[in-house]
């Protein structure tokens, strides 16, 4: 464990370097992506955000996997993950039915990087989530319900 | 607030201290430090807080007493508080004690009001709940519920609904210590947490056979 | 009234009988909360702060243009380890029984030459506005890691204080009839979802303690055991002690003293 | 406001490196309101990349929904101890931050 914490410090260190190149303007953050999609995170409906994507209706496949639990014990913090088997997957993205915008996040996955990623999301109130994924240039998708539950004293 | 400031006089008042005193708690918490212990506790706050704040750290003579018996007064010295309880249960003006059992659910779910201090005090309008489902079970779609009380899912199914169950079920929201002293179920009514007219809702959530709790 | 009484007593034995069947919907709901849980513990943000905490403590600051390096926190000027499983404990130099957070507001007052009121400014974060004192008692608490709590509380002053933190955890008052010991009284019970420890005993005391500071999901910050008391309170619907006010730190020795011997793991992270 | 360092933690195993990442960011929703009823504007993280040496191996876009303090993990095939992985972010202010660590 200290090891490990130690190991964070040192890249810390390193970091501060990389910061300083990177405030200079020398070497940009995010440089190899396209720019922020903000059509698709303004989207209100799973409709208009899938629209947005350029996904349209995608297929409902058996490949495709909303991993985590199914209970939130707050709604602050969800860990949501997406996995697929399906092959050539170039994008995957989360999204929340009942979320104010119910686009997450998308993840470009260049070649050689799993169909398998997660992270954490936050949730208003139980809704379904879905895992979209584009694999061979079409899109796929799946759902599992996530249940918020209230919790502690109250308030 | 004054009115509040002015039951507890009369709680305190009423109390035979006496034949309490006859009881002496065997191991009271704080030891031969308890005098100096209230003193640092009182110490805590800031002298500026508003007076209606600081009421909140006075104690009656059930909180003292429950205190001095770490909830577990010997059975003579619950029954007098049990007395003394029973003696301060209200009930609605038009005498009806079952209400509206969809109000009572929504009282039921709510945790929040009552805040104060300057940290995270309730935005204002924040509505104020039983939070009945911090400690019991109650409708069984709701699986968030807590344990510290015994599940109430199907109260009304195994219970009935006459009149006796009903006065029953009211009086121990309002006052919880007319029938267990030193429960750990607060005196909702007591404290006008709840108004006699939201107890009669949670009593219909209760009893209703129409309500989630009894209706699966 | 006693036949009522007595009639829902029975009530509550076919109640309690008939939970059974809830049983599967119930375990169903323990593995996806453990499955939840686990999958946070992997990746807990207090780690981030940590780190912040571990330089903030070398970083040379205040009117004295120094760093906290020479803090005494019980063990000599300049020992870490282990020290915060060995507090709150009396200090002589000041003649007061303190918690961490009382001797790192010390420190920084008399070995940086801080203000109280500058050192104490922001002793919790908010969103936007980080808290010095959540980083640098993450990276104290850290380094008691895999160490066993130790309060015995053999100073004279350390078990009157102790005997005031029980009183308190007993006392009841507010508008909910609460103390600590309503919900932290009792083996196996819960709040919500939320496990209750019995922190009457070294079981529930330990398990609670050991965690502390923890990083809470809910309020996207880690809590110090300050921040924790103080919003027991809050809960309580009582206005809010000090930070740092007598009543806390009687209250963490009481705890401390009855976790003893339970080995820490922090920083914690919680709903 | 200055920003702290990432987390970033990478192994490999049987030539698929994990990478784990933790991101300290507030990630507002611009949909939360302050003490005094104003709405908190929106900051959060719109871009990240993760590279192993100079290839990218992970580009992520996220909206106000990922948690506050950012965690990703993700695998790919390749990498060798001592190989470098760089994650970089920046947010809707225009800040930006690169931090890198060492495969395990």
């Amino acid at each position: 464990m200290n090891n490990q914490r130690r190991t964070v410090l040192k890249s810390g260190s390193g970091a501060a370097l990389l910061g300083l190149l990177a405030s200079a303007g020398i070497i940009t953050p995010g440089m190899a992506l396209a720019d922020w999609n903000k059509a698709a995170f303004d989207a209100k409906s799973m409709a208009d955000t899938l629209k947005a994507l350029g996904a349209g209706t995608p297929t409902d496949s058996k490949d495709v996997q909303v991993t985590g639990p199914d209970i939130a014990e707050n709604g602050a913090v969800v860990p949501v993950g997406v996995s697929s088997t399906l092959p050539n997957v170039t994008m995957v993205a989360i999204l929340i039915e009942k979320n104010p915008n119910a686009l997450a996040a998308t993840f470009t996955l260049p070649e050689g990087t799993e169909a398998n990623v997660q992270t954490r999301v936050k949730m208003g109130q139980t809704s379904n989530v879905y895992a979209l994924v584009k694999s061979d240039g079409k899109f796929f998708m799946a759902t599992k319900e996530i249940k918020v539950t209230l919790g502690g004293c109250g308030g | 607030m004054k009115s509040k400031i002015a039951l507890f006089c009369v709680l305190t008042a009423s109390v035979p201290l006496s034949s309490l005193a006859q009881n002496k708690p065997v191991d009271p918490p704080g030891g031969r430090y308890a005098k100096e212990a209230e003193q640092i506790f009182r110490d805590s706050f800031r002298a500026d807080n508003p007076k209606y704040w600081m009421v909140r750290i006075e104690q009656d003579e059930t909180m003292r007493t429950c205190g001095l018996y770490r909830d577990n007064p010997p059975r003579k010295v619950g029954e007098q508080l049990e007395k003394l309880n029973r003696a301060t249960i209200r009930y609605p003006v038009d005498g009806k004690l079952s209400g509206d059992w969809k109000e009572g659910e929504k009282l039921a779910a709510v945790g929040t009001g009552g805040h104060i201090g300057f940290i995270q005090p309730d935005p204002p309008g924040r509505v104020r709940g039983g939070n009945c489902y911090a400690c019991h079970e109650l409708a069984k779609k709701e699986v968030a519920y807590g344990t510290i009380g015994p599940s109430l899912g199907h109260y009304g199914k195994q219970r009935g609904n006459s009149e006796e169950i009903v006065k029953y079920t009211y009086d121990k929201i309002y006052n919880s210590n007319a029938f267990t002293a030193c429960t750990n179920m607060p005196r909702f009514g007591l404290h006008s947490w709840l108004t006699p007219e939201q107890i009669t809702h949670i009593v219909a959530f209760l009893l209703d056979p129409e309500s989630p709790v009894n209706k699966d | 009234m006693i036949q009522g009484f007595i009639r829902t007593l029975a009530g509550a034995a076919v109640v309690a009988a008939f939970a059974g069947s809830a049983a599967a919907q119930d375990s169903k709901v323990a593995d996806e909360l453990a499955k939840y849980r686990e999958a946070l513990a992997d990746g807990n943000p207090a780690d981030l702060l940590e780190v912040k905490g571990e330089s903030l403590w070398a970083e040379k600051r205040g009117p004295k243009n120094a760093s906290l390096e020479q803090c005494d926190l019980g063990l000599g000027p300049g020992k870490v380890d282990g020290a915060y499983a060995e507090l709150p404990r009396y200090f002589k130099d000041t003649g007061k029984v303190m918690d961490v957070e009382s001797r790192l507001v010390h420190c920084m007052m008399t070995l940086q030459g801080l203000t109280r009121e500058q050192a104490t400014k922001n002793w919790f974060s908010k969103p936007g506005t980080e808290s010095d004192i959540e980083a640098l008692v993450t990276f104290i608490g850290a380094r008691s890691n895999g160490m066993k709590i130790n309060v015995p509380a053999t100073h004279p002053e350390e078990a009157r204080m102790a005997k005031v933190g029980e009183y308190i955890f007993y006392r009841r008052s507010g508008p909910q009839d609460f103390s600590c010991a309503i919900c932290h009284g009792q083996d196996g019970k819960r709040i919500r979802l939320q496990d209750l420890g019995n922190l009457t005993t070294q079981e529930g005391a330990g398990t609670a303690m050991k965690t502390w500071p923890s990083y809470r999901v809910s309020q996207g910050a880690v809590w110090t055991m300050q921040r924790r008391l103080i919003d027991c309170m809050r809960q309580a619907r009582w206005p809010e002690p000090n930070y740092l006010a007598d009543s806390i730190v009687a209250l963490q020795l009481f705890l401390q003293k009855t976790a003893t011997g339970t080995v820490m793991e922090t920083p914690g992270i919680k709903r | 406001m200055a920003t702290n360092p990432m987390k970033i933690r990478a192994s490999n195993k049987d030539g698929v490196t994990e990478v784990k990442v933790l991101i300290s960011h507030e990630m507002e929703t611009g949909q939360r309101k302050d003490a005094s009823g104003a709405i908190v504007p929106a900051w959060f993280i719109t871009e990240l990349s993760a590279k192993h040496n100079d290839r990218l191996v992970l580009g992520a876009e996220f909206g106000t929904a990922v948690s506050k303090n950012p965690y990703l993990a993700f695998r790919f095939k390749g990498g060798a101890k001592g190989d470098k992985i760089v994650v970089s972010w920046k947010d809707n202010r225009g800040e930006s931050r690169t931090d890198e660590a060492a495969i395990a």
